[in-house]
């Protein structure tokens, strides 16, 4: 038994002084400015021109699939639909710093991780069809991707529930000796529940290899993070954790690649989690079913369009050379026709069969599931019309 | 009188609430100045101020935690949870505190002015996040009062009814019928008194019992009956808690017959408690078992819930099958 | 065989469980180097290191989000919750994330590996807030076990079964038990499988229904009825959810009559499924109605602890009841 | 609709430079030394003659009942108890920089406070033996106090849950126009529940004039706070939501008076919330349930008697030549009869009527629990010797 002494070093006064806020004044590391210009004491991370390209891509395609997918939401062809419209870079310049072994526990909005991991088009539309080539077998709402072998955990819709499940995964991950850790993505509004605060308390006191980002967009829904926090952000609260933490541009993909690789490596060498807050803006609405008209201004959103990440690293890109305008245009072509291809092909494609309603609930269907399972298959059979969807296979 | 929707019905008497007692406040995710993701609060910040109808940050377990200290000292909380399957991480708050606020206290203090509003229920290709029917949870929780609504008119009198109720309040909203139910709804202020159910069509051969959205869906399978000549006794619970059994069981000493239909899976649904009791009470007056036509004990599924609703069909299969007991 | 306590029981079978399979990682408040506060977990930190047996903050919801992505990833947790009446800010991760982490990945991802262990239930002078038997509450939700031993001997067995169940298990244990409860235990490994009730005492005239610390009360009103020459069947239900209904109407079926003791208020208490399940599937066997000996539907009281308890006197008395229906 | 703009002064950096713990070394408020000496450069707080005896007092009865008790528990004449002894000026010295009409909204080692506020040793015996003069009625164990004159919240025992019920309480008071502000006390533990977070920001955001005062008094049960957080303390915590912060020596009724009273005035004037973290040590057991040996060595416990916070003031009393050595006698020895005299009676008050079981469940008794207690009322009747707590008036 340590004599312990939890006062340990702490200095002395005399005076009554408290702390205000504004204590703290978090810089953000920025590589890129709004114009895409390298900032002249800024260094350029090691990026080859392939992975560049690579993440360009993944955000070109993360806007066109988010373009096509609103529109297919208003054409009532799905139910729901949620853009990073204005986020790619936070999500794919982080992603991009990651080992494909790191598993990704993300909050809705970071499909981009995905696509970079290389999730194809047919499977992002068995999912937002539901239809039954979907792993997750149409069981969610569109957008709730899940794929265990690109590592990227299926999505819940509970807000900041994967942030102590990222601290516990990232655990087993050290306990199986793996050279692999988990990124756990949330929004700031998200970071006002009480798991936020578990989950990187946990990370910081069980030493859990886990990098914490949170996209600052500055809403959540109709929310503005004004009525959200009243700190310096979300990075001020990292430092209370005792948590390793870096604010970013998180409309900057260099500084957000940059940051992450920075923090993939202290997470790894030293098994403690670091906190990135990347401050960004949701340029979309917040999901089909909002309409930001009623919160915020035009005017607003058009000064964040002068940011866009996208057009930000294109220029980066053109100046460096690795890119053209050609290729732009060949590659939005293509991806456009692709996407249009799999959605309709997914459109296509059956739900799954009644037998499967109960499964997966337990990892074998128990008496009283079989039960309600043989009672629904028997009603089906007596109204096929009234459950069409269903009924066909039955008969 | 004028028709409105359930959301305008609600709307319409957070206000009454509002100006006839100044210290009501309406609070949640994005309740302020947006008026909610649903609407239902529209146009109170703007007409009461910021001070009694504001967002809070998102974080139900402090709504709540919120809530119960400021009913604690004496306003009147309205509380908006955006959605009842986000209601979770305020259970402690609500089983541990809500709850057990007077009888700790020995009565000193109270969260008895609380009201707490979240929407429920599917039939919305929510899937098992936005769908959820948590009322059998809360059921289970002495010291809470729950509430259902099934239309425009019931949601505002009973939601004046809960706000002015002395007791804390789980209100929760059909969803499904927020705009899809329409209905006449004075404008002027009426509570209607918790606890009671209502028997909304008289009937001899059966009793057909559910709350909320599903009792439109008894109502069309006793309509399917009368087709076939058989009359149906249909009630409608309102309160779940405390629940009216007296009402219950003089319909059931009547009709013989029991079905409880409710969304929410079977195994534990607020239908287990109905039926106990009733299979007690009216023991030597069933002609045959109490019978529960209800949610399969799956998580609330997105590409079938179609087939997992307990619709009409089901409702009238069973109907039939008591008949033929 | 050695005589043990059910807290030594249960040390045992983590002891055992951490020994046959290097992935189970035990934790919680208070369950590191100190062996937790009943000591459940004493030793286990020396012998199997503070990367398996460890300390977390003071966090329920912390410990059971951690828990799940714990088991997501492929270890085998088994967290404690201290007591049974703090799981609640626990219930979102348990409710939406635990039971439904299977069902919305198509199977991809689960927690199946998952076992929480919290103490339950009264008799201890401990109030409201270190009494509560919150069962009920579990069993409906589907995606989650729920056991519930009633001596050493299941204890060991049935943790043992809950921790390489492929699903996630809320071991309840009986906390007025730990010290009280002896019996012989074996050395070795053995598990008892969930699911399935006991039929502990064979008997015709009716079915007497308990699971944890309520069974030997029951069994101590079947002593009391014995003297009268009435011979009740005693049913440990074992696992609540999934629960052995069979068993049950089996029993009922030969007897006639069904009797159900729990701690936890009556009202949507675990009892009101069983009797609503059973009204049904046994109605035309049934003599008399299925009737519950529970709390009552207050909040666990202090002073009044022994008048609120369903005790062998109250059982007793429903059960002479019953037979002269 | 303003232009928000989340990133408000954001400094910028080009430097990949993650902020690592440490960045906060929060110093600690102190005026008394560990003699009982004052820092030469200290200032003392303004406090008269009378509230320091007032404080004095409240702290030395507070030991008193606390050793009373521990015996009483040892005798088995109660089933439980919670000792504040070695935290007498943390919650004492607190408490007396506040006003009558504050609400106190405390965990439950801060019987202090109350004493200070006039609980009297026969209020305490009546909630500690659960008799019917209980004004909780008897329905709580040992030491959950609650008295709606003194303006003192009935304790509950879920951890962390009046957290965020005092930001909603000062609300409520500020909303009322009251002069009044809400203190809630909570340890270092019970600081890592989700309640503690969502509390705070609340506070923070909806701008409520609370004290949120932590004790971090090194242990919960029996996690040393090394287990329980990385950070510095609760304190740097504080400024990551944007509320005013103060560190002090939780030993020294000086320094807690002083930082509370300007907390309160801070937190009157501006409606925000201030957090106080008192530095502080749990000489006694967690509670009677507890025995620390198995978890802290008897030499650490020595290093922090050497800090003991009433010998600590008793010396600057005597000092200043406010105390003498005989009137501490002498108040110790009225005390101790004082308790013993109300431990006595109380023991014999009997429980509340069985009729009281199914009352404040809710205002008024519902049918159901008007039926359940029927039935109870004549199942007690008939075997009259297995109650005989309740039996007698039934009779
Ligand atoms: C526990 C919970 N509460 C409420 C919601 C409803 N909801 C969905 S998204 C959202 C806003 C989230 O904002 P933020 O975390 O900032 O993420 P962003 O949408 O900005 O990416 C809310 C309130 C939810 N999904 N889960
Ligand atoms: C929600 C909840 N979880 C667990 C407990 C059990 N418990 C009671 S006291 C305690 C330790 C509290 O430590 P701290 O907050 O530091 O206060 P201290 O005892 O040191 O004054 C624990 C774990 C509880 N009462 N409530
Ligand atoms: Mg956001
Ligand atoms: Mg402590």
């Amino acid at each position: 038994m340590n004599d312990r002494n939890h006062l340990g070093n702490v200095a002395l006064t005399h005076d009554v002084r408290i702390i205000e806020n504004g204590l703290l004044d978090i810089p953000m590391l920025a590589i890129l400015d709004h114009e895409g210009q390298l900032y002249p004491d800024a260094i350029e991370p090691e990026l080859s021109k392939e992975q560049a390209l690579k993440m360009y891509h993944a955000m070109v395609y993360t806007r066109m699939l988010d373009e096509r997918m609103v529109a297919a939401q208003r054409q009532g062809r799905i139910s729901f639909y949620l853009a990073c419209t204005g986020e790619e870079a936070a999500v794919v310049g982080s992603a991009a710093a990651l080992s494909d072994n790191d598993m990704i526990m993300s909050q809705y909005r970071e499909q981009g991780a995905l696509v970079y991991r290389g999730y194809t088009s047919a499977q992002f539309m068995n999912q937002m069809f539901s239809n039954r080539l979907d792993p997750n077998k149409g069981r969610q709402m569109p957008i709730h991707y899940g794929d265990k072998a690109l590592n990227f955990m299926t999505i819940s819709s509970p807000l900041g529930t994967q942030i102590p499940q990222a601290a516990g995964y990232a655990y087993g991950q050290k306990l199986a000796g793996q050279e692999a850790l988990t990124i756990c993505y949330f929004g700031e509004g998200a970071a006002s529940e009480g798991d936020f605060h578990a989950g990187l308390n946990m990370a910081a006191v069980l030493n859990c290899p886990v990098i914490f980002l949170c996209r600052n967009n500055g809403y959540a829904i109709s929310t503005p993070a004004e009525e959200q926090f009243a700190g310096d952000g979300i990075a001020s609260r990292g430092i209370g954790y005792g948590v390793r933490t870096i604010r970013v541009d998180g409309n900057d993909p260099l500084a957000v690649f940059s940051a992450t690789v920075k923090a993939r490596e202290l997470a790894l060498s030293l098994s403690q989690p670091v906190l990135i807050e990347a401050m960004t803006y949701r340029l979309a609405a917040h999901s089909t079913s909002d309409d930001p008209s009623g919160y915020r201004s035009k005017n607003e959103e058009e000064k964040w369009r002068l940011k866009d990440p996208i057009a930000r690293f294109k220029t980066w890109l053109l100046n460096k050379g690795w890119l053209s305008n050609t290729h732009t245009d060949d590659y939005t072509k293509q991806v456009r026709s692709e996407i249009l291809q799999a959605l309709k092909e997914a459109e296509k494609v059956a739900i799954n069969p009644i037998d499967d309603i109960v499964e997966d609930v337990y990892d074998s269907v128990p008496w009283h599931l079989q039960e309600q399972r043989e009672a629904l298959i028997a009603h089906i059979k007596q109204y096929p019309k009234r459950y069409p969807k269903t009924a066909g296979e039955n008969n | 009188m004028a028709k409105l929707n359930l959301l305008q019905a609600i709307n319409q008497a957070l206000i009454t609430a509002m100006t006839t007692n100044e210290k009501v406040v309406v609070f949640g995710e994005d309740v302020g100045h947006f008026g909610g993701v649903f609407r239902a609060t529209s146009h109170l910040q703007e007409k009461f101020g910021k001070a009694r109808c504001f967002n809070t940050p998102l974080t139900e377990q402090g709504i709540i935690g919120f809530a119960n200290g400021l009913a604690a000292q004496g306003s009147v909380p309205v509380a908006e949870i955006q959605f009842g399957d986000y209601i979770f991480p305020a259970f402690d708050q609500i089983v541990n505190e809500t709850a057990k606020f007077r009888y700790r206290s020995g009565g000193q203090f109270s969260c008895g002015t609380l009201t707490i509003r979240t929407p429920y229920g599917g039939g919305i290709a929510g899937g098992h996040y936005h769908s959820q029917s948590p009322e059998a949870f809360f059921s289970h929780i002495p010291g809470l009062k729950v509430v259902v609504p099934r239309d425009p008119y019931q949601a505002k009198g009973l939601l004046l009814g809960a706000i002015r109720d002395a007791n804390p309040v789980l209100f929760l909203e059909p969803k499904r019928l927020y705009r899809a139910s329409v209905c006449e709804v004075p404008e002027e202020d009426y509570a209607i008194p918790l606890g009671k159910a209502e028997v909304i069509q008289q009937g001899t051969d059966i009793t057909l019992l559910a709350w909320g959205a599903q009792v439109e869906i008894v109502q069309r399978a006793a309509d399917m009956a009368l087709e076939d000549g058989v009359s149906c006794e249909v009630i409608d619970l309102r309160s779940i808690l405390p629940w009216d059994a007296q009402c219950v069981a003089d319909s059931v000493m009547k009709t013989g017959r029991l079905l409880i239909n409710h969304e929410a899976p079977i195994t534990s649904g607020f239908g287990s408690e109905i039926a106990a009791r009733i299979q007690e009470q009216c023991f030597l007056y069933l002609e045959a078992p109490v019978t529960r036509v209800c949610g399969l004990d799956t998580p609330y599924p997105l590409a079938h819930e179609k087939e997992y609703m307990p619709d009409e069909f089901k409702t009238y299969e069973a109907l039939k099958r008591l008949l033929n007991y």
